[in-house]
């Protein structure tokens, strides 16, 4: 696949929130201001492309030695690792990224999309540049969706919703709408 | 220093017993999963060796990897033998088996469909000068579109794709939307002779699994040209 | 003798949400009429019955769900369900339009508090839904004109199979019959009221004289289509003509009634050029490599789901400012 | 044509030709006069009789107390009865009113006068502005001579006459144009030589053709006075929207006109301010149109400041019918009255009576987003918006989102098709916030 | 002590799909049918018991600021275990299943119930607490599953139950799991709010 | 048996040189917190999930510490007694918290059985 295909196909077709499945938690948990979604998606962009990255080369030496089964404890342990090896960075070195961004990072160890992207890669047998890019729009797209959802929340904020859709039954509504609405990108011929 | 080292070594310990837990479980599994993959591979297989009428088109079915093996017929180091700018694969090994005349010609193939590679196994009969697709087992559509797309593996869907003669296969094979005709369900045997497998009326509104597909059968009937088969 | 103090200004104009829905529902009508005239008597009873059971639903809700002992229908629903009832073909079940017309009332409008609070615009939201529930029932077309079933294509399915090859244009609508003038007057198949282009241009127009409606968003909607499919049409005639375009499938219906739903639009004439720049391009997309032939109510959807962004990043220039920088 | 105007607002009928017709008529004295200390916008005046004493008309009764305050004037002839605490419709609160019981003709104290103003200079004539307690008659009622004290680092450019009266049914602006324009242009004339400037800009709405031919004939023997033709748009006569449509610039946010170098005078209060240099006498009379629905025989009137609007209405001889709602000024920014026994004041250019029939209420329903209050923002805000914080007591984005620019005309109430009070919400929103800026400070 | 209320918490009080909302990807994901669901239900089950009974264990050895990468290393090894063995002995399930059998380490209950209920008690309440969440983890997406297939696929368990026109796809489409769980969240909270009106009276 | 060893030394050390490598960097880039936020979020389950609509565990923390979010914000927690738990805390004053701290050696664990008393 091309390159502009897959960038495309990660961020419309395939979206992470909306077709995949994957990075649902923080989707609903950190959508309730513009802000905070904005910080997420940053941090998510990043630490995305970096793991997807990793666990690309990773992949590579576990192939070699043949212990291609171990690659979701190694791909995890590493990203675990390396976030919180930036949050601690990032804490000390620029306390105002840490505002922005840093405080971020742990809900994104425990964020199925990380992992997901690095998996995904290694199955569709992505070359470097292939799995880099795929990775930056995986996660560019989880940042829309994470965005559009928050500002479409912001909006209901004090709409006069039934009691019982109160919360987060009204946001997965919303979410499923919205996913029915992307639908339309489904199968775009690229 | 020492004590970031005596954590490292907490941390190395239990990466070690996880290690050695789940490597030995791998080589104790592993058996078991060659056999579940092979046995699934196998399945197909047995499957596209049936006619129409759900009889064996020939009386020696492998039934273990060593009879399987012993039917390669091409195979190469990487897993792809022959693949096209659509990017649309012929998988290795390709079987072929011999028998009264009859040359079977099994293979894995695929092409891009809605949502990543739609893979089957197909098998071609050739007898004399004459070859015909006899069935097509769609093993592989999990990114397909369930009641759309993912309709390619029933049964009914599954026939418009089989029993192609060669007339057919010598033209490209399309979707009867793409070739824009429609076919009644009585001239089936016609559409399939000219190329074109008849859709619309029982798989309405997908269009992109059964193109995948189609464009998986053409490069098995490209492989099958390259190596003067046809 | 106790006077009336109520707050300024003590002139309002006489408009009141309920009128501008029964203006809708006016300039919906010769579209309606040429739709039971071209399909028979049975679609206008599904329209109207659309209509009505959109209605009564909702007032089921309020009355009974929600215990809102004092509401008074708006006429809201009417729309929607007029609407929903308009865009489907004829060849849909009763009962499918019925979990439609459920669907769009309660899961498109009711669950986000009812009138104005709704994020995506109610008909189509149960069009998709229905689009997507039903694929096979939603793409069945009957042909016009024709009392038994006959079923064909709409002309946007028979030209979606030739974008981007040889196929000379004017040659493929040669074959099938297919003439600008049918296309404008409403003899194709497609959905019961979105076939011709021109009752619903006389409906807009009396809503645009009525000055009920945000003009802006069709034309930059429909202007975005005419120049994205000149440019397609220039480098490969086998994408369609722009008139083709803009007549065929609901680009019609969806300019001038529904990416207009007051609701679920963006309120600066900026956010609106915005949302109609995008409405035509995805439309576009949509059309040109999308799995469906026609993209006018993903495209919708999907700009509606973008309103909110929107609204933050067109807001006006408050007089006596200079533009601040919109936060994202 | 086009006319000159500001983007926004709205047009509501205009239902002038009530009373646009009816040439002033001078009423009959009141016997009894109620006179609010708070007769302007700033601290309340300070009073200066006692009850019991005798006073001319014209005599200060109170004393401007305070930078941006004015002096009051009894406008009769009398004793002063008493000071009582009565209803001010337009604080709502409950302030302190002189009330005077006419005893006699008028007996006039007038302040220091002369039929050439240019022997006065321009300081003095702003002294006599002061001493006359004239105010902004437009009905915002600011003190004219801090207008007129411009800060040492500013320079008035430009005098900017409001003449355009966009309010409905409001006609008084219209017939003193038609009526007294030689004593408006002089008055004029007298303002630029007090401000030491040249150029004087009269914006007119359109709807007044004969008010603007006038003017321009007569203007012509000023050359530097320019009648200005505007478009009939509301508000056109807000202070900014009418700067920006005569001279196209924009009154940053949260500054005042004098910053980009313009003065805003009322036609109204340019008559006084004639009236004061001229003939000596303080403002203790007006002009003020008696119209609406509920009124039978409409009419614009010349009347002593501080007549209840009863005895208005029974020295006018106007009959009304029924009326539901009464109030000060025109239907846009009107205050409505609990009751009419209420006295008038400076500001009062109009009563508007209405009937039940042409104030229906109806009823108020959710936002449909239909963007008419944001088109008719003249301040290009987003009402809609800034109701949805101000409601959610969410008053920083409130303010972020520029709700103490408002200046509550009421445009986007007045179309909003669900009924929504929005410039109602507005003004309690801006108490609230001004509130708690102080409770910080 | 062991404390039996461990176990029923997890069933309804903390369930914890629609009463903590965790695991969401999981339930989204795999509930196109009742069978996908009950075996993924079953996995997460399995994991949970295995990690909680692990990690309780060691808890006691592990320095605080290495405790995340011990505990993921611990379910992620099991994660491991179970895939292999689902791929080795449920072939076809496992295969349905796909990328979300390894990306059960990252599901925020099994990390969630290691840090706030294994990693403070003993083993034996730990299992019941694994088994109490898992069951009611499991729960949900049977329910959830089966919904979705009936109203999608007019089957349950593969059995026919509903005509074939009256199948409404988008409920195994992906916005079909999101409203189809949003709208039985809503059940749930009109229930409880009932309730809470009742006791209120 | 070669993959059992190869997975041993590969898992060995990536063990090792994670645990020493995050050891020395939570010790370089230590940054001295507030004993409140660090007690409050010991208190919370450590899930991250988000669902209390902060970024993670550490900022609801933080917030709840500067009053910014209610103590039965969190959801995972809600029903695990977190919310009496940090009523409790903020019940606490600074300096109390802050001997208590001094007294426990910074044990945090320490402090909220104290506090729970």
């Amino acid at each position: 696949m091309g390159l502009f295909a897959i960038f495309v196909s990660a961020i419309l077709v395939n979206n992470f929130i909306f077709s995949r499945f994957l990075g649902i938690c923080p989707f609903l948990g950190v959508s309730k201001k513009i802000d905070s979604a904005t910080g997420m998606s940053l941090a998510v962009i990043f630490v995305m492309t970096m793991a997807g990255t990793i666990s690309w080369m990773l992949n590579q030496l576990l192939a070699v030695m043949g212990l291609e089964f171990l690659k979701t404890i190694v791909f995890i342990l590493v990203i675990a690792v390396l976030v919180q090896f930036v949050e601690f960075f990032i804490k000390k070195t620029s306390p105002s990224l840490y505002e922005a961004l840093g405080i971020y990072l742990p809900l994104i160890t425990t964020n199925c999309a990380v992992l997901g992207v690095a998996l995904l890669n290694v199955q569709n047998n992505y070359n470097i540049v292939q799995a880099i890019v795929n990775s930056f729009a995986s996660a560019l797209g989880f940042g829309m969706a994470l965005v559009i959802f928050a500002a479409i929340r912001e909006r209901m904020d004090n709409n006069d919703i039934p009691a019982p859709f109160k919360g987060t039954a009204i946001a997965l509504i919303t979410a499923g709408l919205l996913s029915m609405a992307f639908m339309g990108f489904s199968g775009l011929k690229i | 220093m020492k004590n970031y080292i005596k954590i490292g070594l907490i941390l190395m310990t239990f990466t070690l017993i996880s290690a050695f837990v789940v490597a030995f479980i791998y080589t104790a599994v592993k058996p078991y999963i060659d056999n579940a993959e092979f046995n699934s591979k196998l399945k197909a297989i047995k499957t596209v060796l049936k006619d129409n009428n759900d009889n064996y088109l020939i009386k020696n079915i492998p039934e273990n990897s060593q009879q399987l093996s012993a039917l390669v017929w091409k195979s190469s180091e990487n897993d792809v033998l022959y693949t096209d700018s659509t990017n649309a694969k012929v998988y290795s090994p390709v079987y072929k088996i011999e028998e009264n005349g009859k040359n079977i010609y099994i293979m894995t193939v695929s092409g891009i469909g809605f949502g990543g590679d739609v893979k089957s196994v197909v098998s071609f009969v050739s007898q004399e000068n004459d070859i015909y697709l006899n069935k097509i087992e769609v093993i592989d559509y999990s990114q397909e579109t369930p009641g759309l797309g993912a309709r390619i593996v029933e049964s009914a869907v599954k026939a418009r794709f089989s029993d192609i003669p060669k007339s057919g296969l010598e033209k490209t094979i399309k979707v009867n939307k793409d070739a824009g005709v429609t076919y009644s369900k009585d001239n089936l045997d016609q559409a399939k002779a000219n190329g074109v497998i008849q859709l619309t009326d029982i798989m309405t509104g997908a269009t992109i699994t059964p193109r995948g597909t189609v464009k998986s059968l053409n490069i098995a009937v490209e492989f099958l040209k390259k190596e003067g088969v046809m | 003798m106790a006077l009336n103090t109520s707050a300024a200004p003590h002139l309002r104009t006489k408009d009141s949400t309920r009128k501008v829905m029964i203006d809708v529902l006016i300039a919906l009508m010769p579209a309606v009429i040429v739709s039971s005239v071209v399909y028979g008597l049975k679609a206008l009873i599904v329209m109207l019955s659309c209509m009505v059971g959109a209605e009564l639903f909702e007032l089921f809700i309020m009355k009974v769900l929600r215990n809102k002992k004092n509401f008074r229908p708006d006429f809201s629903a009417a729309v929607t369900g007029l609407l929903l009832g308009m865009n489907v073909s004829i060849a849909v079940q009763w009962w499918q339009i019925l979990i439609g017309v459920i669907f769009a009332i309660g899961v498109g409008k009711h669950v986000f508090g009812g009138l104005g609070q709704n994020m995506f615009n109610p008909a189509l939201v149960g069009r998709v839904f229905m689009i997507i529930s039903f694929p096979t029932a939603m793409t069945t077309w009957l042909k016009p004109g024709v009392t038994d079933l006959v079923t064909t294509a709409t002309p946007l399915a028979i030209a979606k199979e030739s974008y981007g090859t040889a196929v000379n244009f004017s040659q493929l609508m040669a074959n099938n019959n297919i003439n600008y003038m049918d296309l404008f007057l409403g003899k194709i198949s497609g959905s019961m009221g979105e076939i011709s282009a021109a009752a619903l241009l006389i409906g807009f127009i009396y809503l645009v004289v009525r000055g009920r409606i945000k003009i802006n968003i069709p034309v930059f909607y429909v202007g975005t289509v005419v120049i994205f499919s000149s440019i397609m049409y220039f480098i490969n005639n086998s994408y369609g003509t722009p008139l083709f375009h803009v007549l065929t499938g609901g680009l019609i219906i969806g300019a001038l009634f529904m990416a207009t739903d007051m609701v679920t639009s963006p309120m600066t004439f900026k956010g609106q050029m915005i949302y109609g720049i995008g409405l035509g391009v995805i439309t576009m997309v949509i059309r040109y490599i999308g799995s469906y032939p026609e993209g006018v109510s993903f495209a919708i959807l999907i700009m509606n789901a973008f309103v909110p962004l929107i609204d933050i990043w067109a807001k006006p220039k408050i007089y006596g400012t200079v533009k601040k920088e919109a936060k994202i | 044509m086009a006319f000159l105007s500001f983007k926004g607002g709205v047009h509501p009928p205009e239902r002038k030709n009530f009373s646009e017709k009816e040439s002033i008529k001078q009423l009959p004295l009141p016997e009894k006069v109620y006179m609010y200390l708070s007769n302007h916008i700033g601290a309340p005046a300070k009073l200066i009789v006692e009850p019991g004493q005798k006073v001319k008309t014209g005599q200060k009764i109170a004393e401007a107390n305070g930078f941006i305050s004015a002096n009051l004037h009894s406008p009769v002839t009398g004793q002063v009865t008493e000071v009582v605490k009565m209803l001010n419709a337009a604080s709502g609160k409950n302030d302190d009113v002189v009330i005077i019981t006419r005893e006699a003709d008028d007996d006039w104290e007038l302040v220091k006068h002369n039929s050439d103003y240019t022997e006065f200079k321009p300081e003095e004539i702003s002294e006599i502005i002061k001493e006359a307690g004239i105010v902004g008659l437009g009905g915002a009622m600011f003190p004219a001579h801090v207008k007129l004290s411009i800060p040492k680092d500013k320079k008035a450019e430009v005098l900017v006459i409001n003449a355009a009266e966009c309010e409905p049914y409001l006609t008084i602006d219209h017939r003193m144009m038609l009526e007294k324009t030689d004593e408006i242009l002089k008055g004029i004339e007298i303002i630029k030589y007090a401000l030491g400037i040249k150029n004087a800009k009269v914006g007119i709405e359109n709807n007044k053709p004969d008010a603007i031919k006038l003017m321009k004939e007569k203007a012509s023997k000023y050359p530097q006075t320019e009648i200005l033709e505007l478009k009939t748009k509301y508000p056109q006569g807000a202070e900014k929207q009418l700067i920006t449509a005569v001279t196209g610039k924009e009154v940053p946010s949260g500054k005042l006109p004098i910053d980009i170098g313009a003065v805003v005078f009322n036609v109204s209060t340019v008559y006084a301010v004639y009236d004061a240099v001229i003939n000596g006498k303080p403002l203790v009379e007006r002009g003020i149109t008696i119209t609406g629905e509920a009124v039978k025989n409409p009419g614009n009137f010349w009347y002593r400041i501080g007549t209840t609007v009863d005895d208005l209405l029974s020295l006018s001889g106007v009959k009304t019918e029924n009326p539901e709602k009464v109030l000060y000024g025109g239907p846009m920014m009107g205050i409505p009255l609990p009751k009419t026994e209420l006295p008038t004041f400076k500001g009062n250019n109009g009563l508007t009576f209405f009937s039940s029939e042409s104030n229906k209420d109806r009823e108020t329903m959710p936002c449909i987003r239909c963007s008419y209050c944001v088109m008719s923002c003249p301040i290009h805000l987003q009402p809609y918006l800034l109701k949805r914080f101000v409601d959610q007591r969410n008053y920083d984005e409130a303010v972020n989102n520029g709700i103490l620019d408002c200046i509550e005309c009421g445009s986007c109430s007045y179309g909003c098709p669900s009924n929504i009070d929005l410039a109602k919400t507005f003004k309690t929103g801006k108490k609230v916030i001004r509130a708690m800026k102080q409770r910080r400070v | 002590m062991a404390d039996i209320k461990n176990l029923t918490n997890g069933f309804i009080k903390q369930n914890p799909t629609f009463v903590q909302v965790l695991g969401m990807c999981p339930t989204l994901a795999v509930t196109t049918s009742a069978e996908n669901a009950l075996g993924m239900g079953l996995a997460v089950l399995a994991v949970l018991v295995m990690s909680n009974i692990a990690i309780s264990l060691i808890r006691k050895l592990v320095p605080d600021n290495i405790r995340i990468p011990v505990y993921i290393v611990v379910i992620a090894s099991f994660v491991t275990v179970i895939d292999l063995l689902m791929h080795g002995f449920t072939y076809d399930l496992w295969k349905t299943l796909g990328l979300f059998i390894p990306l059960i380490v990252v599901n925020c209950i099994i990390l969630g119930r290691a840090e706030a209920f294994a990693s403070k008690n003993g083993v034996l309440d730990s299992i019941f607490d694994a088994l109490g969440m898992g069951l009611g983890f499991t729960g949900s997406l049977l329910l959830l599953g089966s919904i979705r297939e009936i109203l999608g696929n007019g089957t349950i368990f593969g059995l026919k139950v509903m005509s074939e026109t009256f199948k409404m796809y988008l409920f195994i489409l992906p916005p079909g799991a999101f409203i189809a769980l949003g709208l039985l969240l809503a059940f749930f909270n009109s229930l409880t709010l009932k309730k809470q009106k009742k006791g209120g009276k | 048996m070669t993959i059992i060893i190869n997975a041993l030394i590969l898992m060995g050390v990536l063990g090792l040189i994670s645990g020493t490598f995050l050891a020395f960097a939570a010790k370089k880039f230590e940054v001295k917190e507030d004993i409140r936020v660090a007690v409050a979020e010991k208190m919370l389950p450590g899930v991250n999930c988000g669902a209390c609509g902060f970024p993670g565990c550490p900022a609801f923390a933080k917030a709840y510490v500067k009053g910014e979010a209610k103590n039965d914000g969190c959801l995972p927690g809600r029903r695990a007694g977190v919310p009496d738990k940090l009523k409790k805390l903020s019940e606490i004053k600074d300096d109390d918290l802050n001997a208590m701290g001094e007294k426990l050696g910074g044990d945090i664990q320490k402090i909220i059985e104290e506090i729970m008393k």
